[in-house]
């Protein structure tokens, strides 16, 4: 298991676990309408299935908000 | 490219916004509203085509965005996703992509805020994440300060809007340097320029329009009046008669006063008069 | 008493004025147009309902009175004839005696000159001249200053109507003193206050209106514009943003910056950031 | 004979003329919109017939004009 | 006719206020000290010569007119005792009396307050009563409005010096209407005009004698300051500098910038550059 | 470390500059005068310890370059000398060390000039050449926006002085954005900051002082004066004028009128006037 | 006795009574620094002696006070 | 012989020649304030003997001036 932080806060996860699977246990799985980046880099959608997490990986998970 | 519905016959005063043609000027945010009802009345009754919106973090169970996301929609506007709250390159450009992804357009509003106290854009930052914004393919519509030099290194990037500001984000103090605004103008006459931030009166969007900016881009002055709709509506009529002046060829201003009134045959003059 | 023939649903924006009801807040004056079309067109679209007009001295053979006066009759609109160029009140009195018989209206726009440098108004023969006119029953319109002893002295004497100027006549220079503007609105709350004279841009009379002001008279700012046509555009959607920002409670304005877009939630934050 | 002044021009008319007889005689008969003070008094209409001009009075005769 | 002490030598800026030589600009008022010896030291920081004082109803038991009495005789300044409170022409005239008798002086600073919102002067009960206290010999100092009218007939009465406000009394807004004290100065090029009331910060002052103003009157923003003496320091040589750049010929303000240092020579350019 | 021979004592208001003790907060420039003659008198009337100077190409005949250093010398002023007309910060670069040789101090007034219109700081190479001259040993004084950013940024490489623009240099335009003076001062507290470029009366350097900056620069406005000498004392009482008022500590400006006399016992109030 | 305001506070003085003779018995013998005015006209000192005030006169009598 | 740009003017030179010899032969050897650039690099007076000019090289040659 490894430590990872999503949205700041601390998660536990799989070893190699990959992106898909990580949404899909974080409960993320019905909703469209979320982006990702790891460590402040952007994560597209196409990549989620081959984006292994590490230790430490700092998770964004955003959805649309209204803004200025 | 874009291609708004409701399409300007020629004679109108539409714009082209990054390939886009729009006959409003107005554009107007989507927070701090009392109810997404007064939200979408305001939005409306401004008349806005373009309207900003943001990303945030959400928890899972969250439903809120989902339910923004589809009001939003529902207006028919073009998105213009900001990075607000972005104080460096790096976390403005992965904002940026995260935005392109859920809403679907390569329009940002770059912000790489420098400071926490007035809010202003980063000119370094911001110079930096425009450059690989626009590599990635991005139409950048950058907040920036009103300095020309910073603003004529956005548009030699390829930035084809800029949107420098009026005053601090969020105060209402109007156009704090209309001096440094004209300059803009005079010198960046390809340049698409809006005011954004800053704006509180109507007759300050009235006033940088008449200073033949192109647009207006605020929040707040709607969101937080009174009643949002109405001063929706005002501020359209406003950037719509700055507008009209700037085009209608206002008189200068004169020191010494001059009657209105001809003064030729006026009664009750005599020659012992004089 | 006087009914415009566009009689106002309730519940629209409209207002008395010695009991004629208007829809308009935009006074338009007639003179200094490039051609009588242009004016009649700039009228038009002003969307004014009251006019201002003069007298002067003719000479018999002379049709050009009758021709003004035929085409401003087909305009439909109010008349609110002035005294423009008399020094004394009872100059003043006379012209206005005279054009009650002409226009058939009881309306004045008073003006009494104290200087022909700034062309402002003489508190004293003002003073004067309208207790003479309102005992020969007429309803005085006061070109007056912003002396706020003086514009209560005449609300004393029977004005419903005081017309406090911005600037002097002619110069365009906005306006001069907003605090005592501010300060006649706040201690008058009952008179029909409108800015006349020293308008120049439309953010001046949004401005103007959105101090509360009940509207606003002008004509070298349209008249003397390179298209005064387009310029009455613009004027008479300013009045109506200021209007409705009068109405739609607009955000004070704040020291502090403040961001539009939530913060709760902002991406890239984590507990080492701090 | 007596002298006045009209509009600022020095005219010359009869004794004990009416203002009636003398606006026709200065040709304003066929104008309407015309109105008339004498010495900065307004003369209305009704009363020009039985108004008689005096030496020196200073008679102002105005139309319609643009005005602001 | 009264001669200060220290009488200045021709070539110091000197000035005559109704026959009294002065070589200070600046009147103060005496109010609102935190204590009598903060007062004169402050008054003594000023530099001034013309002190303000004013009468009030005394019970017979109280000592403390005549201490403050006694203070103020000590500074050796010129007394102008005001009519503070008067709301008449005729309280005005009684009061203005009761000051020549008592402080044994035949200036008056004449204040008819017309307004307790603003404070602003009356114009009509100024004139009123300026008319009746020059017939009893009295040299007046009206405390006026910018009114250029109103200042003509003070002046046409006798007055030689006029004191028209800056802003409210108290409120230290500095200048409201510098277009309208422009006017004053340009029209009664004879007048001694001071501004009094409404100054607040030493540019203020400063702003005033630029315009060709020839003094100032002011209380509130030394007696409120954090440290009087040091403020009442600040505002003498606000005055002074206001005054030598009126003299000095100002370089009128230009819409394009210019280098200072020679372009001629400039290095590193070379012709390839061009 | 430098050590004016005039040393103040304790007490009075002296500043250290780069560890130079200066009782003057005046900075004057020496071009653009009538004459040498006048030049010399205006500095010296000025109080200045510190003047501007700048280094230009010169034929090998030419003796006006040594008569001008000697006129300089003889003042025994702190010599300040500027990069002006400088594009690049390799140009500022170069010409910093010119000057530390020929002037044999490290101070250097570093311009890098962004825009020919409005003779602008490019914030980016201002940037870039403060660094590289701070590892050369240098001195740097800025010449620089209000941009709040780019003086942090200058702060943060070692920049005790930050001398941001009033208005665009030559213009007079005095203070065209206080607002964002005062939000340098309040965020930059320790910086030593003088506000360069574009004051152009004496008022504006008051104003200036009065936000708490720590002096003023300046060069047209009093070489361009009607009367150099007499501006340049103008200029000294200003600067004056405005630091006694940043430490007296001014009163607030208030939006009410408040009796400046006691209203306590005002005569001929009685009962019945209630 | 009749029934006079001084300074706005009710005061029963002698009928027929001068004014250096009511300012006496008033407490204000003392004191030279102060000028009187009744019904808001002005009071010479020269002229209190044969100064009579008359029931509901009001009498102002004023010192020195700091004014701006 | 080699061509050089002196203060934007073109100058002829001796192949090899040092900076104070160019110096000498221009007429600025009795001259102290001057200062010297070549292609805005600043070259320091302890180095003018052993910089050798190259050609094409722009040098600028400053004095002090009155300055903002």
């Amino acid at each position: 298991m490894i430590e990872v932080s999503v949205n700041n806060q601390n998660r536990t996860v799989a070893k190699a676990i990959n992106l898909t699977d990580a949404l899909l246990g974080w409960g993320y799985a019905e909703r469209t309408a979320v982006a990702v980046a790891i460590n402040q880099v952007f994560v597209a959608k196409s990549d989620y299935a081959h984006t292994i997490l590490n230790s430490g990986d700092e998770i964004d998970i955003v959805q649309p908000i209204s803004g200025g | 490219m874009k291609m708004l519905k409701d399409k300007q016959s020629a004679h109108q005063d539409t714009w082209r916004v990054y390939g886009t043609e729009l006959s409003s000027r107005l554009f107007i945010g989507t927070a701090m509203y009392p109810s997404p009802a007064v939200m979408q009345a305001a939005i409306k009754a401004s008349g806005a085509q373009v309207v900003t919106l943001s990303l945030r973090r959400q928890a899972p169970e969250s439903q809120s965005g989902d339910q923004f996301w589809q009001s939003i929609q529902s207006m028919g506007c073009e998105l213009l996703p900001n990075t607000a709250g972005c104080h460096t390159a790096k976390e403005a450009v992965a904002l940026a992509q995260m935005s392109r992804e859920i809403f679907q357009t390569d329009w940002i509003k770059l912000e790489v805020i420098g400071d926490d106290y007035n809010l202003q854009p980063d000119p370094f930052g911001l110079l930096d994440a425009t450059e690989q914004l626009i590599k990635l393919g991005f139409k950048v519509f950058p907040y920036c300060t009103d300095d020309l030099v910073l603003c004529q290194r956005l548009q030699d990037l390829g930035c084809e809007v800029l949107m420098p500001w009026g005053a601090p984000i969020g105060t209402g103090k109007g156009l704090m340097n209309p001096y440094a605004l004209e300059v803009l103008r005079a010198r960046l006459p390809e340049a698409k320029l809006l005011v954004d931030a800053g704006i509180g009166k109507p007759s300050d969007a009235c006033q940088a329009m008449e200073l033949g900016y192109d647009g207006i881009l605020l929040n707040t002055a709607i969101a937080q009046a009174l009643a949002p709709e109405t001063m929706a509506s005002a501020f359209a009529d406003a950037v719509s008669a700055g507008r009209k002046a700037f085009h209608g060829g206002m008189m200068p201003a004169r020191h010494l006063a001059k009657p209105s009134t001809p003064t030729l045959g006026t009664p009750f003059w005599h020659e012992q008069n004089q």
